[in-house]
């Protein structure tokens, strides 16, 4: 090592290589750590879509609509200004019920569960009303309606905005 | 053991030699040299305390809990053979181990050792809690004893969803819906909610813990992936190495406890 | 550098500390490195770009909405807004009293459901209780059990009605408040109702603003949260690609860059950014292909799931020009180690052949349906296999059974040798003076081998005596009748050249230099009666009289090719035959055994062993009945997955001007097979035997389109286009119609049609355009037509020929009709004419005043007739057609000129006074006149 | 009827009291648990009852699942090795009451022997022990299997792996990020704690009760009642929906227990003032905002002051250890107290806030 280079590592510069040093080794062991913890999250799946786009709202005439209901499992019911996406499993034992316009209800053909137009229950052995999903308005007027969230009416969330739409 | 007849010969052998380096343990030198001059038996000490190799003291569970460890993971070896962790074939190969695989209750013994193993693992640790063994100066392998003890918990947890069957998915979605309520970091967990801006959701179903434990939304076949890799690879990794630690921590500590 | 040194230490710390600086520096800027080189990727920039596309889009949108809004109308309301505040706030009293009581049965309807749920779930409980202990047989138990669950049940239903009473108090209170509100509620919902759209838009603008959360957003390491820009995919479940003995759903992330490709407002947009131009076909969500099912590659090939580079994603150039532009741009090159690269955007319609298997023709394939039509004309698949779509069908070629009887030998000899020389429209190949078998010893060789074949062919083929003899008469009228009956729906005709030109025949020959070609008897027998001469033929009875029969071939007689007969063949070389004996039987044995064995034989069993021997090596079985050849297996290799075999099976020879690429390859090979020969040494018997048929390039590159579909991925059932029984008719009886060129003449439904472009001025004096043929008349009527046909427009010239249908292709032609206008067989049979009262005095009346025998004149009056004859409706139309027929004739065939007597529409009246102007009444009334006309002829 | 009667014994309501009544008496009593003679007696006892209890079909079917012998093994053990480690330390005890020290230190206890072969032989012979129970299990016990995993239809009950059913169990009183994230991550934190709390130096490295009352009375509360006694409720006595049936009962799907749960909020704000909930809510819910941090943050301090228990204590760790400790013991305790909540008032929630994900 040369003489002037010798004299430069002085004691100022000693302390600051060695911070220096260990800042940046601990910066970049952090940062590909980051890596590694970032790799566990994959840019793309392949998970069947949750998400389906349901027309414009003025699509549904008022009442029960079925044609969601065997791609999605949906009924989009419109009812006192509101269109909602109700989940078509019982919450009995998860049979599909059948949608009966003259009476007004959902029957479960398996043992008999009994919904109102909104999901809520009124007869047979279910415990609780059907679900909601979340539905919700895209900025091209279209409806979007999203499966991965659920509102159920026994948890008070039918009166979150996302669980029906005001038309 | 005699000093004559064939036993003689082979000891006396260049081979035998050249492996053993010491002759027949009955004497004090011996017995010394044949735990220091084997790499496996060296984890020993040469010599205990009487107390430490009483079974109604030590109740051995430690040691079988470590011998279970190698037990499956030798089991845990020959199954990777015949399985393939994907939606398709999984549960297939876990059919074909039982119907015609040979030797066919090496499923068995790996499920019912791992079941084996999480109970050792608990007398274990009650043995040493009811001794007081977690005292100084042992405070620091009670710690590492701990983290093995929820590790063994994790790589049954990660196994059980690999024979890919109802109970497979369904415990381990019961399981990993826990994962989901974790405070701030589980989408359903207090203060998921406040981590947003609009419409940029940073805790949701597809960013949280779970997402990233289970590699999708829901136990799929990402999710079988990622538990058959934590379970063959990633956790015994770990156990390994922590094992070391706590056995050596065990003799640096003074050996098998006993009274001060 | 020692002195500095503490005591046991190899190196002076300040320097440890230096090192490691300097290598933690290094490992920092590679870390730094790793994180830009993963987030840094092309279609970023992309989605970025599109992003401001979208947002200029949106503004425009803006602004046009913006401008809908009356601003006006907006003010008033607002005004109005406030107005109903006021009046609103004067209530205030009353609204707060109705909020309370509100409030009040809300916590009571509160304290019900609690309530309820309790007493719910004993219920349950004690119900299960009741059913156990019953299901047990303690029926003191049970009793006690139902007693107590009589009284919960009570109990419940008294909560239940007391929740009802709350909440129709609670429905009422709201009402009450709503009414109260009434004046502010409606005026903003009207106000809500006309800002919508432009709501709805700025909503849709701000997700294009590059906002700070935006980059958040999109920032390395957080970009796994919740990204804007990302890779999108479509797993396409109904087409796989193979791998591995493993058949995997394909995935596409095309639409990670091609943006808007299912957006329709896109459409002037650089790629990309543009909108699929084929929307309503493809890709749209209503469309029949939509995105998320078809996907992309599934129809333009290409390797979907790259992302990160435009060249590995097998992107291909249409021209030259695209090439030049995508090597400056992308660093374009040959996609060597993909097996299936895209489809050039012309050859795009191969796409269509994997999933659409089976037919021949798909609608709205323009140019995968020329190559289908131009595989046909060559026949193509006689040699080889090429699918199912040409599956069972007849031999390209005419039947060799009785050629004796037609052609005589020298002609046969010297067309073989050279067909062009005697008609260069021919569609029959050369096989010889090709640039790969024109050495003097090959030819002398070829010559032996044609020589022996036309033995072989001569010595097999049986007596033929035609039926009628020839009287020459007039060439100018044949000539005209020839123009005139419909042959040029099949046949070019020399001397007809314009006419032949524009219809583009191609079923049957090129009539040229008839008169060197066969007897003057054979001819006029054949033009009478074709079936005579060969019984399977195609060729139709035109119904000629004697006097237009030998007209016409008179003057397709008077064609001669003197040049042709002049050619004389060169006798039978002996020895070059006996070499090729030996080279033949040599593959077994030794030169000298072959020798011996060809010395056994005597003159003539080697020039017929020769014969067939030379006719099995280039395969005339193939395209024409000859004898001895039943099971030979066509001689050309298997087409079937000829648009996924792998590059290096081609064989390119010394070709090198010739792009490495299969389409480039297929081209070249369609236009000059014996190219591949050229420069190589090779022995006679190795010589490609694919003959030339000279054809354009034009026609070369649409064959290869059709065969460039041809391709390996396996579609699983779920993604093959299904035909319902009746399509399935319908693609049989369309392939009957194709076997005899129906549409050579008759446009159906669409497709083609070819002798109508001589009708450009007056398409109605072509033959009939047939949509919906199946509909329109009557499955009796058709099937007897059939059999029996009579002119059913005498005015035209043109006339349906009588074919040599077979009563299972009868059928099948008469099915396929109704089932592709989806008409059950029998449905409609001739209908009961009843009539109200005053009904028919209408229909008489505007049966006057429409005048309708001005045209419909057969039956009438003596004038000369432009339109069918009315008395056959009954027998022969459907009634629902008739009425459909006279609403709107121009819908059904544009150009007609049967008149559109109720409008455009179909919906005005020409008399309103008839049955008080109501047209659908009018046209009824008429449908009928006209059945009932045609039974009271009977 | 006994059996009716041990059905409704065994519900948690129930049972969890008795069970905690028990371990009270177990070490009240210990010395006479920990004798011979109370081993025999039991051991004569519970073979008829077992052989009763088995030849009940719907136990045996429970009983008998290959995924519950691992349970039965389990008990087997914690039973043997409590009532072994309890003699132990009860014999210790009794030695050391007399001023002889526990037996672990006597000489010829402490005496230095060869690892080779005392050692490594018996090693050897526990594992070949261990090998052959394990074959001869594997050999008898096929894994379970059942149907193809299914994501569309789930079975009921969906149960963890055993050893998490202590945690399942623990979901029927609190929400998932208290019962799957909170409070495993304090077992496993208090664990870890112990020694660092636990400065007690008596009983280390043998067996006594009377010297550590306090240390292990804590642990073996949460061991024993705390772990093990869930897992076997979770395990054998709840059925399908989570409900609870019997030892002895029918798994029937269809049964239903009345429960209809309320929340503190709703008990205070619309049973007890009669107004409605407010809609603010940090105000609806702030009766057990103030009781839940009463709890944790008033306990203590007021422990340490005014009972003599809690000053002792607090007096010999030290501030730290003693907050770190009570807080542990405040969580561990919050089980039993949220249980009690629900048997008595049918309590769901001592503070509601599903909109934020946030319930006690």
């Amino acid at each position: 090592m040369s003489e002037d280079t010798k004299q430069s590592l002085n004691r100022r510069e000693f302390f600051s290589y060695l911070t220096v040093g260990w800042v940046m080794f601990t910066a970049a062991v952090g940062g590909m750590l980051s890596l590694a913890f970032r790799f566990s999250y994959p840019n793309v799946n392949f998970e069947p879509e949750m998400e389906f786009i349901a027309g414009g709202p003025t699509d549904y005439p008022a009442g029960v609509d079925e044609r969601w209901k065997n791609s999605y499992g949906v009924w989009m019911v419109k009812q006192e200004g509101k269109l909602i996406a109700l989940s078509n499993i019982c919450t009995h034992l998860g049979c599909i019920p059948n949608w009966l316009p003259a009476e007004l209800k959902f029957k479960c053909p398996c043992h008999g569960s009994g919904y109102y137009m909104s999901g809520i229950n009124f007869e047979g052995p279910t415990p609780r009303p059907l679900e909601r999903f979340k539905i919700g308005l895209q900025p091209d007027g279209k409806i979007k309606v999203d499966k991965t969230k659920v509102y159920r009416w026994e948890k008070g969330e039918w009166d979150n905005p996302d669980s029906f739409l005001e038309v | 053991m005699s000093d004559n007849g064939i036993a003689k010969k082979v000891r006396d052998t260049q081979v035998w030699k050249s492996i053993f380096r010491h002759g027949p343990p009955d004497n004090a030198r011996n017995r010394a040299a044949v735990i220091a001059g084997n790499v496996f038996l060296h984890l020993h000490p040469i010599k205990l305390k009487k107390s430490g190799v009483q079974l109604g003291y030590t109740w051995c569970m430690g040691g079988l809990t470590f011998f279970i460890f190698l037990a499956l993971t030798v089991t845990g070896l020959l199954l990777m053979f015949y399985y393939r962790p994907t939606a398709e074939y999984a549960f297939n190969d876990i059919v074909a181990l039982r119907e015609h695989v040979p030797l066919g209750i090496m499923r068995e013994i790996h499920r019912w050792g791992a079941h084996a193993m999480v109970i050792t693992v608990w007398i274990h640790m009650f043995r040493v809690f009811m001794t007081g063994s977690y005292k100084p100066p042992r405070e620091f392998n009670w710690g590492v004893g701990v983290i093995l003890l929820v590790l063994t918990l994790l790589l049954s947890f990660t196994g059980y969803l690999l024979p890919w069957d109802q109970l497979a998915i369904w415990a381990i979605t019961v399981g990993s819906g826990m994962a989901k309520a974790t405070p701030f970091a589980g989408n359903a967990g207090p203060g998921a909610m406040l981590a947003r801006i609009g419409d940029f959701v940073m805790v949701s179903d597809k960013n949280d813990v779970r997402f990233q434990l289970l590699g999708g939304r829901f136990v799929g076949e990402p999710a079988l992936l990622r538990f058959y890799i934590l379970h063959c690879v990633f956790i015994p990794l770990v156990v390994g190495v922590l094992i070391a630690v706590h056995f050596w921590r065990v003799r640096k500590d003074g050996g098998i406890s006993a009274p001060l | 550098m020692s002195e500095n040194k503490e005591p046991g230490m190899a190196y002076n710390m300040p320097k440890l500390h230096k090192v490691m600086a300097i290598l933690s520096f290094i490992l920092f800027v590679t870390t730094v490195w790793v994180f830009l080189d993963d987030y840094i990727r092309p279609w970023k920039a992309i989605q970025v770009e599109s992003l401001q596309i979208k947002r200029r889009h949106i503004e425009e949108s803006l602004k046009a909405a913006t401008k809908e809004i009356d601003a006006k109308k907006l003010a008033e309301l607002k005004t109005s807004i406030a107005k109903g505040e006021e009046i609103v706030a004067s209530r205030k009293k009353a609204i707060d009293a109705s909020e309370n009581d509100l409030k009040a049965v809300l916590t009571k309807m509160k304290a019900q459901t609690i309530k309820n749920g309790v007493s719910n779930g004993d219920v349950s409980a004690m119900n299960f209780q009741y059913e156990t202990a019953k299901g047990h047989h303690e029926e003191k138990e049970a009793e006690k059990k139902l007693a107590e669950l009589a009284k919960l049940k009570e109990e419940f239903n008294q909560g239940k009605d007391n929740l009802k009473a709350f909440q129709a108090e609670e429905k009422i209170i709201r009402a009450k408040i709503a009414d109260l509100n009434k004046e502010v509620i409606s005026t903003q919902k009207e106000m809500k109702d006309m800002t919508m759209k432009v709501t709805l838009l700025e909503a849709a603008k701000k997700t294009t603003d590059i906002s700070p959360i935006f980059a958040i957003r999109n920032m390395p390491f957080v970009d796994y949260l919740d990204p804007t820009i990302k890779i999108q995919q479509i797993v396409i479940n109904d087409v796989t690609d193979d791998r591995y003995f493993r058949q995997v759903p394909r995935v596409d992330r095309c639409i990670t860059c091609h943006t808007f490709i299912d957006q329709p407002g896109y459409e002037k947009e650089k790629q990309p950014f543009r909108t699929h131009p084929k929307l309503d076909l493809m890709v749209g969500m209503e469309s029949k292909h939509p995105m998320k099912v078809t996907g992309c590659t599934s129809c333009h090939g290409g390797e979907g799931q790259r992302t990160n580079d435009f060249v590995s994603v097998a992107h291909m150039p249409d021209s030259e020009k695209q090439e030049h532009e995508w090597v400056q741009k992308y660093g374009w090159k040959e996609p060597h180690h993909i097996p299936n690269p895209m489809f050039r955007l012309s050859q795009t319609e191969a796409g269509c052949v994997k999933c659409h298997s089976g037919v021949e023709l798909i609608k709205g394939a323009t140019v995968l349906n020329e190559g289908r039509m131009a595989i046909e004309k060559y026949g193509c698949y006689g040699c080889h296999t090429m699918g199912a779509w040409t599956e069972n069908r007849r031999k390209p070629g005419p039947s060799l059974l009785k050629i004796a009887g037609k052609v005589d030998k020298e002609w046969f000899k010297s067309w073989v040798w050279e067909p062009r020389s005697f008609n260069k429209h021919s569609k029959m190949p050369a096989f010889f003076r090709q640039s790969n078998n024109s050495k003097p010893e090959f030819v002398r060789l070829n010559m032996a081998e044609v020589n022996a074949i036309a033995e072989y062919v001569y010595d097999k083929s049986k007596p033929y005596i035609p039926n009628e003899k020839f009287h020459p008469g007039n060439a100018e009228n044949g000539k005209k009748i020839i123009s005139q009956v419909g042959c040029l729906g099949c046949h070019g005709v020399e001397g007809l050249e314009e006419q032949s030109d524009k219809v583009k025949a191609y079923a049957g020959p090129w009539l040229t230099g008839l008169g060197s070609k066969v007897q003057p008897d054979w001819l006029v027998s054949w033009l009478k009666k074709p079936s005579h001469y060969q019984e399977d033929t195609i060729m139709p009875s035109m119904r000629l009289s004697d006097q237009e029969a030998n007209d016409i071939a008179t003057y397709l007689l008077s064609l001669r090719n003197k040049t042709f007969e002049a050619l004389t063949f060169a006798k039978l070389d002996t020895k070059a035959r006996d070499e090729l004996l030996v080279d033949y039987n040599s593959a077994f044995d030794t030169h000298n055994g072959a020798m011996a064995k060809v010395a056994k034989m005597n003159d003539r069993e080697k020039t017929l062993d020769l014969g067939k021997r030379s006719i099995g090596k280039y395969g005339c079985y193939s395209c024409h009945n000859l004898e001895g050849f039943d099971g030979y297996a066509g001689i050309g290799p298997n087409l079937v997955k000829e648009g996924s075999k792998p590059i290096t099976q081609f064989g390119f020879g010394l070709q090198h001007q010739i792009p490495q690429e299969r389409d480039k390859w297929i081209i070249a090979h369609l236009q000059r097979p014996s190219r591949w020969d050229e420069g190589i040494d090779k022995v006679f018997k190795d010589l490609n035997k694919m003959p030339n048929f000279y054809m354009s390039e034009a026609e070369a590159k649409k064959i290869t389109v059709a065969i460039l579909g041809q391709v390996s991925d396996v579609v699983p059932l779920s993604g093959i286009k299904k035909y319902d029984a009746g399509e399935e008719l319908y693609n049989k009886g369309m392939k009957v119609a194709g076997k005899y060129n129906c549409m050579g003449c008759h446009q159906i439904d669409g497709l083609r049609g070819d002798i109508l472009r001589n009708y450009a001025d007056d398409i109605n004096q072509g033959p009939p355009r047939l949509v919906n043929e199946g509909h329109r008349v009557q499955a009796n009527w058709m099937y007897h037509f059939f059999g029996n046909v009579e002119p059913i427009r005498p005015w035209l010239q043109i006339r349906m020929p009588s074919f040599n249908l077979s009563l299972a292709e009868k059928n099948a032609l008469v099915a396929g009709f109704q089932n592709g206008a989806h008409q059950g067989n029998f449905e409609e049979p001739e209908m009961e004419v009843s009539w109200a009262p005053g009904e028919r005095e209408g229909a008489v009346k505007l049966w006057n005043s429409y005048n309708c025998v001005s045209c419909h004149s057969i039956g009438f009056t003596k004038d000369v007739a432009q339109a069918p004859n009315l008395h056959n409706v009954a027998k022969r139309l459907r009634p629902s057609w008739v009425r459909k027929w006279l609403k709107n004739p121009q819908a059904i065939l544009p150009g007609t000129i049967m008149p559109s007597f109720f409008g455009d529409d179909g919906n005005v009246p020409v008399d309103p006074s008839i049955f008080e102007g109501n047209a659908d009444k009018q046209i009824d009334a008429l449908t009928k006149y006209v059945i009932e006309l045609g039974k009271n002829q009977k | 009827m006994l059996r009716e009667l041990i059905n409704k014994l065994s519900d948690p309501i129930i049972s969890f009291p008795l069970a905690t009544f028990a371990f009270y008496l177990m070490l009240k009593y210990y010395k006479t648990f920990g004798s011979k003679k109370f081993a025999y007696w039991t051991v004569g006892l519970l073979i008829p009852v077992t052989v009763w209890f088995l030849s009940d079909p719907n136990f045996f079917s429970i009983i008998s699942t290959p995924d519950n012998i691992p349970i039965i093994i389990l008990l087997v053990c914690v039973g043997f090795f409590t009532w072994f480690a309890i003699s132990k330390a009860a014999a210790n005890d009794i030695r050391i009451e007399a001023g002889l020290g526990p037996i672990e230190a006597t000489p010829e206890e402490r005496e230095k022997v060869w690892s080779w072969p005392n050692l490594v032989y018996t090693e050897l012979f526990a594992i070949i022990a261990c090998t052959a129970f394990l074959v001869v299990w594997a050999i008898i016990f096929k894994a379970p299997l059942e149907e193809s995993a299914n994501p569309t239809w789930a079975p009921n009950p969906a149960k963890a792996p055993w050893y998490f059913l202590g945690l399942q169990e623990m979901l029927v009183y609190f929400d998932p990020w208290m019962a799957g994230v909170v409070l495993p991550g304090l077992i496993v934190a208090g664990l870890i704690a112990i020694p660092y709390i636990d400065t007690n130096p008596k009983g280390n490295g043998y067996f006594t009760f009377k010297e550590r009352k306090m240390a292990i009375t804590a642990f073996m509360y949460g061991w024993l009642v705390l772990w093990i006694y869930l897992i076997i409720v979770g395990v054998f006595l709840r059925g399908p929906n989570w409900t609870f049936y019997g030892p002895f009962e029918y798994w029937d799907f269809h049964k239903v227990v009345a429960s209809f749960n309320v929340n503190l909020s709703e008990i205070i704000w619309i049973k007890t003032l009669g107004v409605g909930l407010p809609k603010n809510l940090v105000l609806r819910e702030i009766f057990g905002i103030v009781l839940s941090l009463a709890y944790i943050i008033i306990i203590p301090p007021w422990m340490a002051k005014a009972t003599r228990v809690g000053r002792d204590f607090f007096q010999n760790v030290g501030a730290i250890r003693y907050y770190i400790f009570m807080f542990l013991v405040l969580m561990t305790m919050s089980l039993p107290i949220k249980m009690i909540l629900r048997w008595l008032f049918s309590l769901k929630y001592i503070v509601a806030l599903p909109e934020w994900e946030l319930n006690l």
